[in-house]
């Protein structure tokens, strides 16, 4: 499936930092769709190792800002179609998405995002506590008391898919294409000059030697700032832990996926059978995929009081990622004062849904040297322009 | 496969027989009988199908890793899934299937999937049914196929009762070297808390004999030592399910989770016994040695009649030894390795003499099924011993004794290295995390003498480390005769089925396969094909795969690492962990007063706030609109308890006040109070409050009712760093306030108190410390809903006296409570906005029209400076205010509700915030965020339910009483 | 978790209230120092100086945590520098 | 006496065990002592002059003669009530930190708490159920009329806990945010019902 190559060549046309979802499939429509082929993906551990492998595999469009439901609608659109594209069963399975609202606040929350989904023409409903009922018969509606449901945003697109599989997939599309995917292999500096016309990328020292390249595109969201500071710039990104656990496989009775904000806990069944939950991120900084039995414990708690009769299913297994965080709850892509540094980053929780979305501009952006016209909102200046995206306003608002 | 005569140690009481049904049939166990020990001893040997052929599986490890016999127990009205035959006791009563069977164990109808194997390879899910078309359809049959055992929707939640234990040093496994371990660290004093994961301590010391009792002897007397002594706490049937950071473990009792805070602890969980891979290898009857010694030793049944026992390992001529001693007919030793070690000499002399065949250098080929699908027979070539050459042997059980894995999952989890050390062929402990210690098989000894001996240095290693006694001096280390593990006990077979995961049905070939396809490190392969995905965690698969991946990839196993063992250990229920789901709810001193008023409840944060009063015959639209009229024509009361409450004292309060809040606070004067707005660094409003100076350095204040306990810990942060010297005091809980406004309000307050309520003594926005009905209160004249209002605040007890009070006074009308619906309404019409409502998580102080609640002139307030970089930027949005024109009466109106949006031609515009029926003014009124070009404008076009577009007018708010003159109302008298 | 005034507490009653960090002069500081002030961070593993307050006390202190593998190297009450 | 925030309905609980001797666990509503709390600079020379004997380590409390205890609060925070006796005492004091008369270097603290005692060979059963505080070691340190005071949370609730020798052996008292009382004392009972048989009073 995918080409072991024994040394690094001298020189690229693009070096692409970070072997997972987002970097291979940068890598893959660069060489698809760009024509560039001579590209050298490095990635310091294995192959979709990163938050690729980490993720709860949920795939969903129903944002609150324009700027961020056109981007991951197109992202849906291209999910929809990899399978085929890449000859490899994503196990891309559409379930429909359900966000529990438990207060006034939150249902208000639900209104809008419906509202400006339905606006570009995007499948998504604010329901009632009656129908969330008769679509999820077997959840206690009542929370055990201290959540009721008041209603939820209902969102048909809502899917899964099998996340390893992604990153395997646009690897092996790439490795066809002529790029050049190096595993254990890490950066650890990156070379710039200056001939007048502001700070350049020059070339790249790596475990394994010099590359000499003029495009350097990072894509390793969990690790984001320790790249930035080999070219000297900064961002607001923080790195927070996203913790996840899964059950013992059970016959599937889960279609749907399953989220409360208000609750911090989000659930759906895997193809496997085993239910994959998840909750919110770790409330500070750490660089560390260390997992907590706080989390268990409140994760837990939670799962009851909306199912309650899990009490005898199993937690198999717990594991975490890291988090690149952003202030506005939306990504950071696209061009840096860096001449031909390009950045992928700003991922914090919704990275894996974005992936062909993102290696689909950020190819665009890196050929031509000018982002795409989707991810212009998501440039790393427009906090100095205090131009923040809207998206964390269902935040505030929803809890 | 039969019940032998009473065996010494034995954990079954023969006087107390157990009944239940295993596939409807009838089963007779005894208690202490595990599921899976009654039913060998009935003669029952299939107890599953695998996941993914559904082949018939039977007993494996008898040590809770058995994946292929787990169970769907129905007892009493309730249904538990992936119940684990091999370690749970059984119960009378019980109702057992199989799980993951279609028809019933016997006739499965999906081992059709058996037959289809070779057209399933690993791997293949991700190469076929991904037509976009098709793979619905594939979906809901791989939907309906997967999975274990079945969730019983009538289940009720089970609250369990979660503890914490404290101890100097936690022991985790109660073998040989956990009882040493435990016996040395208590003898310096330590404190010991001691937990095996099996119903008895002792470990491999009690079933591991080698057809005497004499390690079993010297077992026992540790554990009674143990059991003599006080400083030693013995929890067993509890196992350990996760290391976590400072030395917390999580325990798992049958009832309950404990959370344990150790000082120290002490790994001796031993290791796995590892599975032969060969053709055949998961026919039931085929299982590891140390499986069928615990069922003789425990439960005194015997797996077999007639077995090989394939090793490599002195401990394999042992477990030959075994059955011998319980009349099990040992047919051959089947020696992996060329001829047998020192350590196994005297064992495999005594065998020669009691008559049993010896092959060495041997090769199992296959074994193969009889009639029914149980293992019949073992295929083999041998290179030395009795007669060698190619054979096959008749048999009914083979025991698999060639090696093990070290437990270690807990102490990767504590951060201790491992490393692979060649000479014992498992991972060692390479480096221990500080205060972590490990013993036993763990750390890769293995005789009797040399595992207790390990366990007293750990032990007494532990203890130092806590400053109980001396470092011992240098490690015993006796020199290794014989390797316990085999270095490849791996033997393909052209026509497969040789598994290496008995969870997820992976075979040999699958595995160079995903190597071959580039899955070629140990988490790739991991997680192309799945293995060690399973229920066992790869317990059993993980160090075989890692063989093969090394033998593929032509490197030393030193060189691959291996994959990280993350909690759980073994898996936890959601009960354990959730526990008793404690969730703090907090109610106002009022609460039952409103209960009685006909309250409809509505949650506030983590309070509960009455959001209108229910009356007998009336809708809640008209409730909540008598409500409103009440406040507007006569005077009504509501609840504010709910808002956060504090109080400010020192020579700094004054400039405290300055940096948090927007508005000015130096010039405020004794007995006055401002409204503030709070914003975050970027500008961003936070919150909003009323600020009343009680005196020069004393102020109280309020915050909204979901920010109180956040915001009262950032005043905390803020007065620390910025060197303040202020005094916080947080008076949410217990103060009491509710808000008394109307028309009559002040002369219903003049019943109950002295204090002159006179404009001129008490003006609009005063604040007065006075008695009402006795008791002492704070009360503010504030325009909340506006009207002529006093907002009373007051200590907690005296709350229900002085509400009952004024709700009992009738001149002249009588009060009537509202609740937060009749209050929004209330506010709305004044166009006092909402903070969190009204704003977002990115509206700025600019974006709210109030440039009089800015003093951007004072030297500083968090988010000012932000401000003043906003203000040379285009505003993004603006909040106005908008009605819609009075419906023609009769027909119904169509209303926009909140978060509709706002449209510029086809583009979103805004939102609307906050909207409603004002009753007052018999229209709907609201507010919305929209772009400033709209704001200049005269209406706004809003889209409501089905796309209907709608269109209001742009009104300045206030919509009722602009001039403000009802809050101001003077006094008539 | 050990706090300065009320010993060592399990982590759940503690609240992480940010990194330690100067602020700039707001009369002086240009725009672009402000922002960055305000919005960037540099959170590359490292032992860092923060906030955090035992909740159930209400005591504020610096915390000096390791963020790459969590460790506490010390806790101590904040000085504010004497202006 | 104060009026106890606790639903007096609460009080009345099926499971109560007549007699102390057989039960278990003794949980008591102890809110109706006088109480009152202060802080700032000049809290402690004042209550001192107060005649209050005034503890000098932080988070520890002592009771004196009068029968009023002192805690001190983490370092300068001070909560003052007639434990044992001497509400006259505390009155007063009270009135003098309502007046106008209070140095402006003392800051009251309204101190409405919800305050419940626990007691019983079932307490520490009780205690690892609800709290992550190992409190062994601090019933070994503590005395009759002093001992350590914790600042911990308790089934999620922040709360002041003073561990206590009495005759019968041990005690908590325990003081927490009156809006927590009705929650805090339901489960504490639920907690209490399954560690054994329980007496519920309204004092001690």
């Amino acid at each position: 499936m995918f080409t072991r190559h024994e040394q690094l060549k001298p020189t690229y046309d693009v070096v692409i930092i970070g072997g997972g979802g987002h970097g291979l499939a940068a890598a893959y429509y660069l060489a698809r769709d760009h024509g560039i082929k001579n590209i050298a993906v490095l990635e310091k551990g294995y192959l979709g190792g990163g938050n690729t492998a980490r993720n709860t595999t949920i795939i969903r469009s129903n944002y609150l800002t324009p700027e961020g439901v056109q981007f991951y609608d197109e992202s849906v659109r291209l999910w929809q179609d990899l399978s085929q594209d890449f000859d490899l069963n994503l196990f891309y399975s559409t379930r429909g998405h359900y966000t529990l609202a438990h207060t006034d606040a939150a249902m208000r929350t639900m209104r809008w995002r419906a509202e400006v989904n339905k606006h570009f023409g995007i499948a998504s409903e604010a329901i009632d506590a009656k129908a969330v009922q008769e679509a999820i018969p077997m959840m206690d509606i009542t929370c055990a008391g201290h959540a009721p449901i008041v209603g939820a945003l209902y969102h048909a697109p809502g899917a899964i898919a099998r996340h390893d599989a992604v990153a395997w997939g646009y690897g092996r599309g790439a490795d066809r294409r002529g790029v050049e995917i190096h595993q254990n292999t890490e950066v650890f500096a990156i070379e710039l000059e200056d001939k007048g016309s502001g700070p350049t990328v020059a070339g790249v020292i790596t475990n394994r030697g010099r590359i000499a390249t003029r495009k350097v595109l990072c894509a390793v969201a969990g690790a984001t700032p320790r790249v930035l500071n080999m070219v000297g710039l900064r961002s607001p990104i923080y790195i927070h832990p996203l913790q996840a656990m899964v059950s013992e496989p059970i016959k599937p009775w889960l279609d749907p996926i399953v989220v409360s904000a208000s609750l911090h806990a989000y659930v759906s069944q895997s193809a496997r059978g085993e239910l994959v939950m998840g909750a919110s991120l770790d409330p500070y900084e750490l660089h560390s995929t260390r997992s907590t039995l706080d989390f268990a414990e409140t994760l837990a708690a939670h799962m009851l009081d909306l199912f309650p009769f899990l009490s005898d299913v199993k937690v198999n297994r717990q594991w975490a990622g890291m988090a690149d965080m952003t202030p506005d709850f939306a990504p950071i892509m696209g061009l840096t004062p860096v001449r031909g540094f390009y950045l992928d980053s700003g991922w914090g929780t919704w990275g894996f849904k974005a992936t062909p979305v993102a290696g689909k501009t950020m190819s665009h952006t890196v050929a031509r040297d000018e982002a795409h016209p989707l991810i212009r909102a998501f440039s790393l200046d427009r906090f100095e322009r205090y131009a923040l995206t809207g998206e964390k306003g269902a935040a505030s608002v929803g809890h | 496969m039969s019940r032998l005569p009473a065996v010494k140690g034995e954990r079954i009481d023969r006087d107390t027989a157990v009944e239940f049904t295993f596939e409807g049939r009838r089963v007779r166990g005894f208690r202490g009988d595990t599921i899976s020990s009654a039913l060998t001893a009935a003669g029952v040997r299939i107890l599953g199908r695998s996941f993914k052929y559904h082949r018939p599986r039977g007993l494996l490890s008898v040590a809770g890793h058995d994946v292929n016999a787990m169970m769907q127990v129905r007892n009493g009205g309730r249904s538990v899934p992936n119940v684990r035959a091999d370690i749970v006791p059984v119960q009378s009563g019980w109702d057992v299937t199989a799980v993951n069977t279609r028809g019933g164990l016997e006739s499965d109808r999906l081992a059709v999937f058996n037959r289809l194997g070779a057209f399933l390879p690993v791997g293949f899910y991700y190469k076929a049914f991904h037509g976009k078309r098709w793979f619905p359809y594939w979906e809901r049959m791989f939907r309906r196929l997967t999975g274990l055992g079945e969730v019983d929707f009538q289940a009720t939640a089970r609250s369990t009762p979660k503890r914490y234990e404290f101890c100097d040093v936690l022991v985790v496994g109660a073998g040989p070297s956990g009882l040493a371990a435990a016996l040395a660290a208590a003898e310096r004093g330590a404190s010991v808390l001691l937990v095996d994961e099996n119903p008895a301590p002792g470990g491999s010391g009690l079933y591991a004999r080698g057809g005497v009792s004499d390690t079993a002897e010297r077992t026992e007397k540790l554990i009674a030592f143990v059991q003599g002594d006080s400083r030693i706490t013995l929890l067993t049937s509890t196992y350990a399910a996760g290391y976590y950071a400072d030395h917390w473990v999580a325990l798992v009792t049958p009832e309950c989770l404990v959370k344990v805070r150790a000082r120290s602890v002490i790994v001796a969980q031993g290791a796995y016994e590892q599975p032969a891979v060969f053709r055949g290898n998961d026919l039931p009857g085929v299982m590891l040695a140390s499986a069928a010694q615990r069922l003789l030793y425990h439960h005194a049944v015997a797996a077999a009649r007639r077995v090989v026992v394939l090793t490599s390992n002195s401990e394999g001529y042992a477990a030959a030894l075994d059955a011998l001693a319980h009349g099990v007919d040992v047919a051959a030793v089947l020696d992996l390795r060329s001829e047998c070690g020192p350590l196994s000499k005297p064992a495999a002399e005594e065998l020669a003499r009691r008559g049993v065949l010896t092959h060495y250098g041997v090769r199992p080929i296959e074994a193969v099924a009889r009639e029914g699908g149980e293992v019949g027979s073992l295929a083999f070539e041998s290179t030395a011993g009795t007669a060698p050459g190619r054979r096959k042997i008749q048999l009914d059980g083979i025991w698999m004794s060639v090696g093990f894995a070290p437990a270690n999952a807990l102490l990767h989890q504590s951060n201790s290295r491992m490393v692979y050390e060649p000479s014992v062929e498992q991972f060692v402990v390479k480096t221990l995390a500080p205060g972590v210690y490990a013993c036993g098989k763990v750390n890769g000894t293995y005789s009797f003498e040399a595992r207790v001996a390990d366990g007293n240095y750990a032990g007494a290693s532990a203890a130092a480390g806590l400053g109980l006694g001396d470092a011992p001096t240098g490690k015993v280390r006796s020199p290794l005769l014989e390797c316990p593990t085999h270095a490849y006990p791996i033997f393909p077979h052209p026509a497969g089925r040789e598994f290496v995961d008995f969870d997820e049905d992976i075979q040999v070939k699958d595995l160079v396969n995903a190597c071959q396809e580039g899955f070629d490190s140990s988490e790739l392969m991991k997680r192309f094909s799945t293995i060690g995905m399973g229920p066992s965690q790869g317990k059993h698969s993980n160090m075989n795969a890692l063989r093969i991946l090394a033998k593929v990839r032509g490197e030393p196993i030193e060189a691959l690492g291996t994959t990280t063992a993350r909690p759980m250990f073994h898996p936890v229920p959601l009960s354990h962990l959730a526990g008793r789901r404690f969730s703090p709810e907090r109610r106002t001193p009022l609460d039952s007063q409103h209960e009685s008023l006909g309250a409809v409840w509505m949650p506030a944060g983590n309070w509960r706030r009455p959001e209108y009063y229910a009356v007998a015959g009336k809708s809640r639209e008209e409730a909540i609109s008598d409500e409103v009229r009440a406040v507007r024509t006569q005077a009504g009361m509501i609840d504010v308890g709910t808002l956060g409450k504090v109080e400010i004292h020192g020579p700094d309060a004054a400039e405290f006040l300055e940096r948090v809040y927007t508005a000015r606070f130096s010039n405020l004067k004794v007995g006055m109070t401002r409204y503030g707005v709070m914003l975050d660094e970027t500008g961003v409003v936070i919150d909003d409050g009323v600020i009343a100076r009680l005196g020069p350095e004393s102020f109280y204040f309020t915050t909204t009712t979901g920010n109180s306990a956040t915001l009262f810990r950032e005043f905390g942060r803020l007065a620390t760093w910025w060197g303040l010297q202020v005094g916080l005091v947080n008076l949410t809980g217990h103060y009491a306030a509710f808000n008394l406004a109307g028309p009559n309000a002040r002369a219903i307050l003049r019943q109950h108190t002295e204090i002159d309520l006179s404009e001129a003594a008490f003006p609009y926005l005063a604040v007065r410390e006075a008695l009402v009905a006795g008791a002492p209160c704070r009360i503010m004249r504030v325009g909340f809903v506006g009207e002529l209002g006093y907002e009373i605040h007051l200590p907690a007890e005296h709350a229900v006296d002085v509400w009952r009070v004024l709700l009992a006074s009738d001149s002249p009308s009588r009060v009537k409570p509202f609740g937060v619906e009749a209050q929004r309404m209330l506010r709305l019409e004044k166009g006092h906005i909402i903070v969190g409502q009204d704003t977002d998580g990115v509206t700025n102080a600019l974006e709210l029209d109030m440039p009089w609640a800015l003093k951007m002139d004072k030297p500083f307030f968090v988010g000012q400076r932000s401000l003043r970089i906003l203000e040379k930027m285009p505003r993004r949005q603006t909040l106005v205010g908008f009605t819609l024109p009075q419906p023609t009466s009769g027909q119904a109106q169509r209303r926009p509700k909140e978060c509709h949006l706002v449209l510029e031609g086809t583009e979103i515009a805004g939102r609307v915030t906050s909207v409603g029926w004002s009753p007052t003014l018999a229209r709907c009124i609201g507010l919305a965020l929209v772009t400033p070009a709209l704001a200049a404008g005269k209406q706004l076009k809003i889209r409501i339910e089905a796309g209907e577009q709608i269109t209001a007018d742009i009104t300045r708010p206030p919509f009722y009483d602009a001039a403000g003159e009802r809050q101001r109302l003077g006094d008539p008298a | 978790m050990t706090c300065p005034v009320n010993g060592p507490r399990v982590i759940s009653e503690f609240a992480y209230g940010g990194e330690l960090r100067a602020m700039p002069d707001p009369a002086t500081a240009s725009d672009a120092a402000w922002s960055d002030y305000v919005f960037n961070r540099n959170s590359v593993p490292a032992v860092k100086q923060e906030w955090w307050c035992h909740t159930p006390s209400g005591v504020w202190f610096i915390a000096e945590r390791d963020t790459a593998t969590d460790a506490i190297r010390a806790t101590y009450l904040y000085q504010a520098p004497t202006s | 006496m104060s009026r106890s925030p606790l639903d007096p309905a609460l009080l009345k609980f099926p499971h109560v065990v007549a007699g102390r001797e057989q039960a278990i666990l003794r949980l008591d509503d102890l809110s109706q002592h006088r109480r009152f709390g202060c802080k700032g600079p000049g809290a402690e020379p004042w209550l001192a002059a107060a005649g209050y004997t005034v503890p000098q380590a932080p988070n520890s409390a002592a009771v004196d003669a009068a029968g009023v205890m002192v805690a001190r609060l983490a370092t300068s925070e001070f909560l003052v009530e007639a434990v044992d006796d001497g509400s006259e005492h505390v009155n007063s004091t009270r009135r003098q930190l309502a007046s106008v008369s209070r140095p402006t270097n003392v800051y009251p603290v309204a101190r409405q708490d919800m305050v419940v005692g626990i007691q019983g060979p079932g307490i520490q059963t009780l205690l690892r159920q609800v709290c992550s505080v190992d409190f062994a070691p601090l019933f070994e340190s503590c005395g009759p009329a002093s001992g350590p005071v914790v600042l911990t949370s308790m089934v999620g609730v922040g709360v002041v806990a003073w561990p206590r020798r009495t005759e019968g052996g041990h005690s908590l008292r325990v003081w927490l945010d009156p809006s927590f009382a009705h929650y805090f004392w339901t489960t504490l009972l639920e907690v209490g019902r399954g560690v054994g048989a329980l007496v519920i009073g309204s004092n001690t």
